[in-house]
């Protein structure tokens, strides 16, 4: 047991532990809550793997806006019967077995490549990954169509939420 | 002298020779020297905190010809520590239906959101947390769980007014927070970087403010706005909603709220520092000669700092008691249709000029980025002249269509 | 970084399956889509592994959870917008009564 | 770089170590005395009338829709402004570009009203 691996286990079970109670919770808010809990336990895990931009953006986007709005829509319906009565379906052991035969397939597969026990090499030398992520995101040979796509995407996504959330009016 | 010089590295120099003589790991002694200077560093922090109670109370005092606290000690420097003591004896009630731990996390989260923004504050070239590579966004971030601490503690506490005042002022927050990103990417494009020290740096020749005075001027009303201090003071409104979401949180508790909002604004004033007037350096190049290379000294740069963060806080506080409060529809419309494009058409100013004009020498660049952010500025409040004068026109003979509706 | 590559795929694989739990069990529309969330950062959680360990000069790791984001900011987006007008016309987030197409 | 992250982590520590000194020290020393009519919640000095869950303005929720989409695609242009300066000028045409698309969104939810507070 080194230190390394109990840096990676402390955010791993804060993860685990938090996405559990996302499921299980009753109360809506609660389940909001932890799942900001998770996404943070995931932000850390960017860190210790030295994706510091990605560590960051992930508490922006995921914390300060998705969560923000998932709280406000639980807020905005919560009236009637949010918390009342069941929270899961009455065959909720079907999709548990599901989720479990699925894990424990991927756990199976994953053991079973040599090539994934291996420890990370270092970084090489000089990389700077925030730049490099700045360069293939802008440059024409590599990803700047995507980077385009993304924000054609997330355009459709505001014109088809407000539109959806208005209601037509005109 | 390597103290004067360089005073965090000798301590922890000295400390480490220490920790190694008893036969410490070199990891364990690199968590241990981490974790005495952030103590170190978090005790400044707050304690400038309760210093910071009196100086807001005695500048309010000014501004509103009182005299402000003046019984206990030396100019009433006493109070803020006898508020204290009073805060902590005080009961502390938790209201029937709160939610008992959100309840107490709220608080907790406020002030942890402020106190990590000081990791990355740069107090001297020598003297700071770390050089985040990323640390424009780590601002953002910590934002970003200062919104989660308010909008938790408005829940938990099952009160009408303070759910009232946490939605007003989650959705403050997050709409001011869209100029205030933008305008984060000024200083980045124009030191190529988005670690705060490079920033800094960047800066020794000649200020951000006079490279782009506009993206000065919007990070300032959005750093208001996020602080939630009037103007904008939305979520606490006294007069209308009581005081919003920390209605119902009773002494340590509120004290902690309080706090919170004090190192907040002098945080800010920081950044604003850090971002626009060069930090702990910006002297235009004076510190090169001969005569001025003392203004290199660690603790004269932490004074310069703490200066100028001091100047950005007096600032807010001026704005703070000057202005009334605006209403809510008001402040939305004012960020969405005012704020949010005049923030993105500088930004795009910005990344052009700097294209453009990377060319030419030093001054012709500065006196470039100045002018054309003059020339949108004036544009700017042209339009605005333009849409007040066809406001007052329809309001001073409405058409006969609008009375029918 | 002395912890192996498949630690990572495991903590990302169990991510996932307790999302695909949490939208298939839950009743309320809000909960599934936040079973949905869960899902999506299992993915990147593989995605920045990989990155890391097989070839970190290639940002193509990296990229692809940015946009994963951009994604789930959509999908978050565009969902809620959908569970509010349903909720405001027929007053349920229950998935099960959402049963009619028109509107 | 991993050493810095590891700094921000025991600063996160710390930072909610500090605020819990307090609360903890006031429990110790604070008078403990509740009542029912002490823990009603507050309500202008009358009784309370109802729960707290009032309806919202579903506008609060418009705001932070569009708030969603702006913060995800500003986030996106850093990695653009950090690469600036070492490419050419059609860099900040891309950058343009991008920005005019977010734009749009804006023009479109300004056109149709959302960001008015009606």
């Amino acid at each position: 047991m080194t230190v390394d691996r109990i840096i990676f286990l402390v955010p791993a079970a804060l993860i685990l532990g938090s996405a559990v109670m996302v499921v299980i919770t009753r109360k809506l808010i609660h389940a909001a809550l932890w799942l900001v809990a998770a996404l943070f336990g995931v932000a850390i895990l960017y860190a210790i793997l030295q994706a510091s931009f990605l560590a960051v953006v992930q508490v922006v986007v995921y914390i300060g806006a998705i969560a923000i709005l998932f709280i406000f829509a639980v807020m905005l319906t919560r009236r009637e019967m949010l918390d009342k009565g069941a929270q899961t379906r009455s065959n909720w052991w079907l999709p548990a077995l599901l989720g479990l035969l699925i894990l424990v397939g991927l756990v199976f597969l994953i053991i079973g490549q040599p090539a994934f026990g291996q420890p990370a090499a270092a970084l090489p030398a000089g990389l700077d990954a925030l730049r490099s992520l700045g360069t293939a995101l802008v440059s024409p040979d590599a990803f700047v169509l995507p980077f385009e796509v993304a924000s054609v995407l997330l355009l459709a996504a505001l014109v088809g939420a407000v539109y959806i959330a208005t209601g037509n009016k005109e | 002298m390597p103290f004067l010089n360089d005073p965090v590295n000798f301590i922890s120099g000295w400390m480490r020779s220490l920790l190694f003589g008893w036969g410490l790991p070199s990891g364990l002694v690199t968590v241990i020297i981490y974790f005495i200077g952030i103590t170190v560093l978090v005790m400044f922090a707050m304690v400038l905190d309760i210093f910071l109670v009196w100086v807001e109370r005695k500048v309010v005092a000014r501004f509103q010809d009182r005299l402000g606290p003046n019984r206990i000690g030396p100019f009433g420097l006493i109070q803020p520590f006898a508020d204290i003591i009073k805060l902590v004896i005080k009961e502390d009630i938790t209201p029937t239906g709160a939610d008992k731990l959100l309840f107490n996390l709220g608080p907790v989260l406020a002030i942890a959101s402020v106190i990590i923004l000081w990791a990355i504050l740069p107090i001297s070239s020598k003297i700071f947390g770390v050089d985040l590579n990323v640390a424009v966004l780590y601002l953002v971030a910590a934002g970003a769980l200062g919104t989660l601490s308010i909008i938790v503690g408005g829940w938990a506490s099952n009160n009408k007014y303070a759910l009232l005042g946490a939605f007003r002022m989650v959705a403050n927050m997050v709409s001011y927070e869209i100029p205030m990103v933008v305008v984060l990417l000024i200083p980045t494009i124009l030191a190529n970087s988005m670690s705060v020290q490079d920033i800094t740096q960047a800066q020794s020749g000649m200020w951000f403010a006079v490279l782009s005075p506009l993206a000065l001027l919007i990070f300032l009303i959005s750093a208001i706005a996020e602080l939630g201090r009037s103007p904008f003071d939305l979520n606490e409104a006294e007069s209308e909603i009581v005081a919003g979401f920390h209605i119902e949180y009773t002494g340590m508790k509120f004290g902690l709220f309080y706090a919170g909002e004090l190192l907040h604004a002098f945080t800010f004033g920081g950044f604003i520092a850090v971002l626009f007037f060069g930090g702990y350096g910006g002297f235009f190049g004076l510190e090169k000669l001969g005569i001025f290379s003392w203004l290199n000294n660690s603790f004269v740069q932490a004074v310069v700092f703490l200066a100028k963060a001091m100047f950005g806080y007096w600032v807010i506080m001026w704005i703070k008691y000057s202005m009334p409060r605006i209403r809510i529809d008001h402040m939305l419309t004012f960020n969405w249709k005012f704020l949010t494009p005049l923030s993105l058409v500088v930004l795009v100013n910005t990344a052009v000029l700097s294209k453009v004009l990377s060319g030419l020498p030093g001054w012709g660049y500065v006196l470039g980025m100045f002018l054309s952010n003059l020339i949108i500025g004036y544009i700017t409040v042209e339009i605005l002249r333009a849409y007040g004068r066809k406001q007052r026109k329809t309001e001073a003979n409405p058409s006969p269509q609008r009375l029918q509706n | 970084m002395n912890v192996p590559l498949s630690w990572y795929l495991i903590l990302a694989a169990a991510l996932f399956s307790i999302g695909l739990f949490g939208v298939l069990s839950r009743k309320n529309a809000i909960a599934i889509l936040l079973g949905v969330e869960l899902m999506l950062n299992a993915v990147n959680i593989n995605l920045v592994a990989f990155w890391r360990y097989l070839d970190p000069a290639n940002m193509a790791g990296q990229v692809f959870a940015v946009i994963v984001f951009a994604v789930a900011a959509a999908e978050v987006a565009v969902g809620l917008a959908l569970i509010i007008s349903v909720y405001r016309r027929r007053k349920t987030v229950i998935a099960d009564e959402i049963d009619l197409m028109k509107w | 770089m991993q050493t810095n992250w590891l700094y921000i982590g025991i600063f996160l520590v710390i930072g909610i170590i500090v605020p819990i000194v307090p609360l903890l020290f006031s429990r110790l020393v604070a008078p403990r005395k509740p009542n029912p009519i002490k823990q009603s919640t507050y309500e202008c000095g009358i009784e309370t009338v109802g729960d707290s869950w009032v309806q919202f303005k579903a506008q609060y929720y418009i705001y932070a829709l569009i708030f969603l989409v702006f913060d995800v695609e500003t986030v996106f242009l850093f990695p653009w402004a950090l690469s600036l300066k070492q490419f050419p000028l059609f860099v900040v045409l891309e950058g343009i570009l991008f920005i005019s698309i977010l734009v749009t969104g804006l023009v479109f939810a300004w056109r149709r009203g959302m960001l008015e507070w009606a």
